[in-house]
């Protein structure tokens, strides 16, 4: 195990650690729990919170996103794992102003059984909850089980554009509406060339050969669409756009946000060259590239890999990409 | 052993967060090949909760007892299979809410009581490849058992029997729910890793109510 | 060979073309040269040009520096080898507005012979030249032999420091001494705990057993202190404490900011475990950490490793650290 | 052959060229072991500069298109190698200026230029592990062998035979340039990386004026 870490049972809490001390003006507990954080400057009074939650392991998916324009807490569970209904509990307490809350998250079995046992705790204790669900994997399921499709990357659009929308005053039901506006705009599809390993169990995840690759893998190393041995970058963007565009639809003379997000091994060069060749394709096809987002957006611990993300840009989803916001996990926003 | 007094499913609850830890290995792998691999570490660490757990727990009821246990469980172990097994536990201690011991003859109930709460909290039905298709059967053991006036290790054994023909024929199911659920027919082949959790459980639970390790 | 590219030989020109296509508005091309960028706004009138370049395969350095409050053009070469004197001069002329221009870059034996010969041709067009060597390395020489030290991820602070000073007016003569304050002040060490592969070479750089790390290796894979079993990541960070804090020396009541950097596959959470105890160690050297920086800053392509550099906080070094500058390529300065 | 005319300067250099790239592998481990690695693509790269260069050079004295040469390697894989290998062409191709032909009495003095050249570029000294350890060797051989009156074929064969010895002795030193310079000791033992590329030439070079492939 290539890790640089202590005692793998404490590689949570010991993050945590880290990160409190990293950032003190940013980042505060959520009264009452280990596993929350929230905005050091928050509830903002008036605003509709915004909670999501998920395993460890994915920095900066989730708690990269908690700040100003984007979220307000996060709960936070073991490497893979979903935080607790208590953990998301103090989370959405700590997100409420008042203007109720929105859960935001990933389509994952887990998270949404316990944060439908949080969201029922908070209804009782008079915190109004709306839940929207990221799935943007094609790969997952066909079009017409999107419901069932998992969350990998997209989730950086749906965090950007509900933050914004939310720091506009909007109510929670217009922030759920931008989210879900993002969320159903937003495809998605990666490769993985090498496994993770969940410090805790102290094997990777999956064995893969040295020339081989897997199309469509999840970020926990779920099986995908097909091993094949490794191809070339242009090959890989080129089945990767192939499944995409077809699946919302992306058309000719559409508008286009492009995120190509390294899983973590992967070094920044070859995220460009695989852009480059995205570029190519969209060109190609007569759709505008008007935002791009190229760096480690949403991660796999270690997992060789990337991914593809294209959200279709309609309403008011421009504006909102562009709405300033913070973070210091994150890559500066692309001007 | 007859019935179990709430420090029998405290010394109980005591073995299993033992023992279950000890399967880890087996229970990543199962996990990694059709999910996430962190089964194993959710057991360890969920186990670990309901053992540390366990003395505050001393002098409740057996049904708080095993709820609670429950709840324990998925506070430091959150997952898929944590607010399942957090479900299960929870509508099985409801079933003997009042009762200061549990009888053979509440087993059946109980376990029925599980597979319901558990398909109300997740969606699944029998077939999909999930603890239901464990749990079912094995109330259907522990019921006819119970009417043909087993003891409680007989009827635990014989529930134990029909886990591990049910695990068995979770290979031939087509995962629906969870993350085994995108690998759609792939799925085919390999246990349920959860299910696989339970019947060692269960395994333990019989040896447990036979009054030593007999496996 | 775990890469997502194309021919190996194309991959450094692929990897500008795609920087090109995703940023147009930041970088241009230098006249003259396929290997040589330069912010899209420069050369900015009156103000001294600070240049940079090596060896492509460390994203964000050495490009991803260039950006307003940082540095004006980089020549860039093949995979960990020199950019030619020819791209070196055409950054040199893009970046100078006549105020003079810095060459500003790690101190390695191809870089030095090449901006040599660069500096040499450029004064005969009439530029004035300076040069800043970045020297941070403590293991690869001893203290007395500073001037032979290699550059790692304390390139950050001297960049962001003489950006800062240019960005303020400074002559050529005050933004090299603010460089060289800097770099004087800067002190770092790393660990590798697995190889990078230079994609034409199609082979690890080297070898290095699962259980085993390298502590002092460089950012091509230069062998460092010693190869030892792996060690938990607060052993690691306490060596390095113990290596760094002696050499210049940082003394109970220094002001330093402190960066923990990542190679490439070493994930996020891992570099906040570290940060923890590096609090804990400075907490009891009596040092304060006014500012931190915890991230990918100086990569070696997939390699999974991480650096801990520190540098004293003494005169300007505070102002210019925190004054604004841009760059998609890095990521949000901490607030 | 006794003489070199310009084209077949630019005969032995498109040889060279072709040949040089098959040892990148071997060129690219001695590297890896005390350096970074990247000297098998850096001569691969460097070669294929050369040798696109090469019509453009038609028509040129053998003297420029030596000193062409080496810029063209560097511009495209310029590194320490390809800086130090360009200032060794510019410095042999100067001291033949204004010569039509390249005769083996120019060779001593073609091989010292190189020689203080480099040394002037990297400020390396004798004994401290780079190509002047083998350059300086080789001069002296020259000179010796044309003062007896040998032919070019005999004089180059004997270079390469003094470079192979000088390269066996870089084993035993202390690399203080470069990264082999951070090293110390520690890069005793393997023998010089770039030292070993000159070798490679040296030996391409013998047989080219041998006129065939007699290795
Ligand atoms: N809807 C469901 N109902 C009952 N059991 C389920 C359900 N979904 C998954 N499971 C059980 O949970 C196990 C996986 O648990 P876990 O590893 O925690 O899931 P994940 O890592 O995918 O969140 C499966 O093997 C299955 O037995
Ligand atoms: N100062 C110097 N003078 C002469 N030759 C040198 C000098 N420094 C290094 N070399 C030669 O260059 C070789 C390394 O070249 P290269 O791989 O390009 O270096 P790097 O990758 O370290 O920049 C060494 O093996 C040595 O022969
Ligand atoms: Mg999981
Ligand atoms: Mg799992
Ligand atoms: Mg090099
Ligand atoms: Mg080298």
């Amino acid at each position: 195990m290539k890790k640089l870490i202590n005692d793998p049972f404490e590689f949570v809490d010991e993050t945590i650690e880290g990160l409190l001390l990293a950032y003190p003006n940013h980042f505060e507990r959520c009264e009452g729990s280990d596993r929350a954080l929230k905005r050091a400057d928050g509830p903002v009074e008036g605003k509709v919170g915004i909670v999501t939650g998920g395993g460890s392991g994915h920095i900066p998916v989730f708690l990269g996103y908690v700040g100003p324009g984007l979220l307000d807490a996060v709960s936070i569970g073991n490497v893979f794992s979903s935080p607790s209904p208590d953990d998301m509990l103090a989370a959405t307490k700590a997100a409420d102003s008042g203007a109720g809350v929105l859960h935001l998250y990933g389509n994952y079995s887990g998270d949404k059984m316990n944060f439908g046992m949080a969201a029922e705790m908070a209804e009782m204790e008079g915190i109004e909850v709306q839940t929207s669900l990221v799935a943007d994997d094609v790969v997952s399921a066909p079009v017409a089980e999107r419901d069932s499709r998992r969350a990998v990357a997209g989730l950086m659009f749906a965090y950007k554009v509900a933050g914004a929308r939310a720091d506009e005053g909007a109510s929670l039901a217009e922030v759920k509406e931008a989210a879900d506006l993002a969320i159903f705009n937003t495809r998605s599809m990666g490769v993985a060339l090498s496994s993770c390993t969940i410090p805790a169990a102290g094997e990777p995840t999956f064995e893969i050969a040295d020339d081989e690759m897997e199309l469509g893998m999840g970020i926990h190393g779920e099986p995908g669409l097909r091993r094949t041995k490794i191809m070339s970058a242009d090959e890989v963007v080129d089945e990767i756009i192939a499944n995409i565009l077809p699946d919302l639809p992306f058309e000719e003379g559409d508008e286009v946000a492009v995120l190509v997000n390294g899983l973590g091994a992967t070094p920044p060069e070859e995220l460009f060259i695989m852009y480059r060749r995205v570029v190519h394709r969209l060109d190609e096809a007569g759709i505008t590239i008007r935002q791009r987002y190229i760096g480690e957006y949403a991660t796999s611990m270690e997992m060789a890999g990337a991914s593809v993300s294209l959200m279709k840009l309609e309403g008011d989803l421009p504006r909102l990409l562009d709405a300033p916001a913070y973070s210091p996990l994150l890559p500066q926003w692309p001007k | 052993m007859e019935k179990l007094s709430a420090s029998d499913v405290i010394a109980f609850l005591r073995m299993l967060a033992d023992e279950m830890p000890t399967h880890k290995e087996r229970l990543r792998e199962l996990d990694a090949e059709i999910g996430d691999g962190d089964l194993g570490v959710t057991i360890a660490i969920g186990m670990k909760a309901i053992r540390d757990g366990l003395p505050e727990l001393e002098g409740d009821e057996p049904g708080v007892i095993l709820a609670r246990s429950g709840m324990n469980f998925n506070r430091e172990a959150a997952s898929t299979f944590g607010a399942i097994f957090a479900t299960a536990l929870m509508s099985a201690g409801k079933h003997v809410r009042g009762k200061a011991e549990i009888e053979v003859e509440d087993l059946p109930g109980m376990i029925e009581a599980a597979a319901s709460g558990v398909s109300a909290r997740g969606g699944a039905r029998p077939g999909e490849k999930t603890i239901l298709d464990v749990l079912l059967p094995m109330a259907e053991t522990l019921e006819r058992e119970v009417a043909e006036g087993s003891s409680l290790p007989e009827a635990a054994r014989a529930a134990h029997e029909t886990c591990l023909e049910a695990l068995e024929k979770t290979k031939e199911m087509e995962a629906k729910h969870g993350r085994g659920g995108w690998l759609k027919e792939k799925s085919v082949g390999v246990q349920d890793p959860g299910s696989t959790a339970i019947c060692l459980m269960v395994d333990c639970f019989a040896r447990f109510v036979s009054g030593g390790d007999q496996s």
